[in-house]
């Protein structure tokens, strides 16, 4: 075991498989010499050269287009974004080519490529660089949709993404980069799918996505305090997204909360909320609540920033009224 | 930027009765299609490629199925010529489990993997892209296959074309772009759509070899591929090449054809047929007689007629497989 | 009264608001003297020249941005993208720029400016020509999203749409453009965010989006002959969602159906499911059930295209299974 | 395409005087932000202008606020001399109520329509597409008004400028687009992003009038902003203008600067200071003397700093008013 921080753990995965597969390349702007903007590829160009870590000009859609051809022609791309606000002039590349040819093609022709970028709000970044953009993602079939709350787990499903023969968009919140934590020596992946139980409890489950985690851990450290027992679930992959543990926690819990720190129309929050309803409608003892950052573009100043993302308290504050019910 | 093409027939007998048979299996091709459009066979749109056989056919030539072809809406003749077949062209756009795309793409999505078709697709622009990237690969890859990119003249103001040829040059990736300069997107004039019409120059801005041909005229197209693949074959990055050609058909079946270009244009155009031109070419330069057409006029005919034929008797995909192939098998 | 298809109701809406405001001009590919793909400006260039019927490169991002700047500098552009699949080129613009600019410039500036598109899955058009996208709009704030189901809605919803200072994402079905109904001889808007009741009823809410209006009614008859009374709800617009009618409209049945030919995740259906769990969580008698179109790329062939959308005896099949709950 | 521009000073002393004061406003006001980065003033990013201040200096002195600017990340030079104050900008960055943006924007974000500062993009590309949306208005509507658009190098390949030129080129719109060229987009070099890295040349591949000049002369900039503006306005259509120039700080402030370009080509470009330059050159030729230049200084001293003392001042914005102006009242 080694301790370290979220981005070094990806970075470690990235190396990892760059080193076991030849046919991996990574473009992006900054990717090369300098390591990343947020030191993604820190160390690799020394090691692989300009053909697998591949600067580019400020052409998103350009580079995102190339590198579907890249992965109909039996090589392995990613593309790191930095700021994933940038893929939005991609997107018909994403939709109408990336997502749709496996199945056009009949599985005759495969998608191996992972779109990665720094989401979230933070930092007085202002809203071209502070998106996150992931339920468009989850709609449009032919995608994979992770975002990684820790260092273990940024580590284990960056190489999953990484092996997939899927287009996968793997999203890691800023704010979780200089979190640490313990990474293994030996190999691990960990697959999509696979919900995980960030803390075990019996009265209420909160379902929190990427940097909701660690949040809403501490709203149930404050809560048990007072002898209030909370199950938080990271579902880690929204896409494909592991309703069976989530609706399984609510069986035993009867209540359920979604703390998502992106838009709430048409959210995740809403699709696991819609999905439970089905699955558990009996388990239910309480409308099943959504806390979601405000419908709001991203602004500047820190005294705005601060009021439309959840907090501990206002994560608290929702799962009492949620009990409350 | 080079716009002189030596036309001197420099090819054998063999190869320029080869052409002549590739562009004629695409003129019946198409003209079936279009019968059996208006006999709704077709239960989606349908671009044919009438006019334009020599550009494919020219460039096509010049690969194997290890190279890798990207098209566009108006992709039946880069199949083809490419070598899906007739049988699988015609069965995809009856919607038949048969056709190349297994019924899933029709006219403008064309997935032929196994001979590097690797589609074509409906939205204009893209194919620009992906072949750069099949070019990247096998830069990557280090082998000596090459990426085709096929697109109109309305895919050369598009974002795509600036970013893409862009790439291709400054990485001098194994790519050859292959505008088919019809003068028309839909009804739009290419020369309304932009100040300069001359799209080999516009390329050549981006300091890539560039260069612009009669489209019409199979040997001159044959000529320019042939200089521009061998460049990418050895290392030598990406081409472009500009054929001004023509459509003599409407822009898509069951279209209006009137109040955007005259009769006269489309009837001097469809004087200059290249399947007319490379055979008055060949006979006048005694290099083949009429004798040596007819066999080949009978061959593609009972050969289109036979995949007509095909296509009518194939089954319609099973709906209960409408859901398969999204994702891969690895997850 | 008279007699109008949906295009030539939409065509008329169209031509009142040219006439009445001379800064609103149409921008997309043949909608000049063509009279666009879809005849929606069809003898509108006669009247107003190049200048306010411009036809355009194949430049979707381009002119999209260009009519960002057109909205924020005193004139009204109105973009027709012909099939609304070519808008996703130009998503950067869109989320980035016209849904954030009134914020930024705190209401210093308005963006007055209508996106249009035909959206829906129908006639083998094939995976380029049969998208619908939605619930990404409604997802991201700033925008109005409108998904007329019929001839007199779409006039008075339009006119509405280009009178708004705010983007309009105006999607109409293709399916239903041939579609006739009666348009009043006078002047009338229809105002964003008030749900239509379709068709009144006691056991069962029925919320049909867009296309699907028509196949419930259908299948609201089939079911009255059985003696079940089904309420049938079309929204009109998704942003601003009318939720009151829908949960009042539950309150009284105690069951909900989402009837959706789009994709299911993270769709309008989930969002309509959770808010109205909220609203009305002890007025449920059953969870509320979504159907939507299958979660494919759309298929070319006529059999696997008709497997893929709701159809009316679907539909009949899914109140009743909800009746059955 | 010409590259001549005739730079015999025909400007007066008094016009020549209001050039000097509006760069080293600028200047002054970059080097107060980047102390107030070190000093932790500055919650988000700052991208200064130091080194490139003649370029927006020489193109806003033929605008008036009616006139629509749009810019980039780096827009604190055009916000200034189009007439945001410095207590609207440090105020901006500061992240306070009062800033041009109210504090929603920063650095990236600047918005001040009363002065035609319709904003700044902190996505490269856009800033292209609205100003030739701002000429079609202004044509639309048959006034004089003009759009520009400030850019850099870095949007040079990005299909934003190939889209955006051509429509302003064929639709004769009054636009002028001027690119920003400091041979670096962040760490990568113009060189490296492109092969042919005359960017002036480029855009005459488009047919617009296009001309590439000394971007740290402020004369040379006005005097071909003078030609493109008059020509915009008297319904002549877009113009193209590249100014060569260079930012002598990092990309951001608190970004290193390093590993990509060498000190010496710093220090060469600092040598060549626009404000030195035009400086020297107004004493050398007579038409003014070091001492019209001190009460300047001493103005633009005195008006800075109580711009950062008004700035840190100021109030933040109300957390409850945050979710305003979203949606327009109209609904
Ligand atoms: C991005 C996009 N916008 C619009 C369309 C609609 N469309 C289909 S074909 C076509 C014209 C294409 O013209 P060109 O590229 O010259 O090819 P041609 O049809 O002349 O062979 C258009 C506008 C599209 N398919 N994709
Ligand atoms: C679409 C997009 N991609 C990437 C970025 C990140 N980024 C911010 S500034 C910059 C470099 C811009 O270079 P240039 O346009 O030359 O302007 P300069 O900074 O040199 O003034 C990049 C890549 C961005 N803002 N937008
Ligand atoms: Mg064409
Ligand atoms: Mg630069």
């Amino acid at each position: 075991m080694r301790e370290l921080t979220y981005i070094a753990a990806g970075r470690e995965g990235l190396a990892e498989e760059m080193a076991r597969d030849a046919t991996i390349f990574v473009v992006g702007e900054g990717i090369g010499v300098r390591g990343g903007n947020f030191n993604t590829t820190q160390g690799l160009y020394e090691l692989y050269g300009p053909l697998r870590l591949r600067d580019t000009p400020i052409v998103e859609r350009g580079f995102v287009g190339m590198c579907c051809g890249a992965a109909m022609t039996g090589t392995r791309p990613i593309v790191d974004f930095m700021f994933v606000d940038f893929i939005l002039d991609s997107i018909g590349e994403i939709f109408n080519q990336i997502a749709k040819i496996q199945y056009m093609s009949s599985g005759r022709l495969k998608m191996p490529i992972v779109l990665r970028g720094a989401i979230g709000i933070g930092g007085s970044a202002a809203t071209h660089h502070s998106g996150s953009y992931f339920p468009m993602f989850v709609n449009i079939p032919g995608l994979r949709v992770v975002v990684p709350s820790n260092p273990y787990d940024v580590k284990g499903l960056l190489k999953t993404a990484i092996r997939s023969d899927d287009p996968v968009l793997f999203l890691e919140h800023k704010n979780l980069y200089n979190n640490k934590g313990q990474i293994p020596d030996e190999e691990y992946l960990i697959p999509f799918g696979a919900a995980a139980i960030a803390r075990e409890g019996t009265q209420a489950s909160v379902v929190a996505v990427g940097s909701m985690v660690r949040k809403t851990l501490e709203a149930a450290d404050a809560l048990a305090k007072q002898g209030i027992s909370i199950e938080v679930i990271d579902p880690r992959t929204l896409a494909p997204l592991d309703i069976g543990t989530i609706s399984e926690s609510v069986h035993k819990t009867g209540r359920l909360l979604i703390v998502d720190e992106t838009f709430a129309p048409c959210g995740i929050g809403a699709e696991i909320a819609a999905q439970v309803m089905v699955a558990g409608f009996d388990d239910l003892d309480a409308p099943i609540m959504r806390l979601n950052g405000l419908h709001t573009p991203t602004p500047y100043s820190p005294a705005l920033e601060a009021a439309i993302v959840p907090t501990t308290q206002s994560i608290t504050d929702a799962i009492q009224a949620l009990l409350a019910e | 930027m080079s716009t002189q093409i030596d036309t001197t027939i420099t090819i054998g007998k063999m190869e320029a009765l080869a052409l002549y048979r590739q562009m004629l299996m695409i003129r019946r091709c198409e003209e079936q299609l279009a019968k059996s459009y208006q006999a709704g066979m077709i239960p989606g749109a349908c671009h044919t490629y009438v006019g334009e056989e020599a550009v494919a056919t020219g460039i096509c030539a010049h690969l194997t199925h290890r190279d890798a072809v990207f098209s566009t809406h108006r992709g039946h003749g880069h199949a083809l010529a490419k070598g899906v077949t007739p049988r699988q062209l015609i069965a995809e756009l009856y919607g038949r489990e048969t056709g190349c795309s297994r019924g899933r793409g029709g006219s403008m999505h064309l997935f032929s993997p196994e001979v590097g078709m690797m589609g074509t697709s409906g939205i204009v622009g893209p194919c620009i892209l992906q072949a750069t990237g099949a070019g990247y690969s096998f830069k990557l890859l280090n082998t000596d296959q090459v990426g085709v990119a096929f697109f109109g003249d309305g895919a050369v103001n598009n974002g795509a074309f600036h970013e893409g040829i862009n790439l291709a040059t400054i990485w001098e990736l194994p790519v050859i772009f292959v505008c088919e300069n019809n003068m028309y997107a839909t009804e739009i004039a290419f020369s309304y759509a932009t100040r300069n019409t001359e799209v080999a120059e516009r390329a050549a801005s981006y300091k890539i070899p560039s260069v612009a041909v009669d489209g019409n005229d199979v040997l001159a197209v044959h000529a320019a591929a042939a200089e521009a693949v061998a460049r990418a074959r050895a290392g030598g990055g990406a081409s472009f090449i500009e054929c001004k050609t023509y459509r003599t058909r409407p822009h898509a079946e069951g279209m209006r054809d009137a109040g955007y270009r005259t009769a006269d244009e489309i009837e001097a155009w469809k004087a200059r047929d290249p399947l007319a031109l490379l055979q008055s070419r060949l006979v006048g330069e005694g290099i083949a007689n009429a004798g040596d057409f007819e066999p080949i006029d009978a061959e593609i005919k009972a050969l289109v007629e036979d995949a007509a034929e095909f296509a009518k008797n194939s089954p319609f995909p099973d709906p209960t497989s409408v859901t398969n192939h999204i994702y891969s098998a690895s997850q």
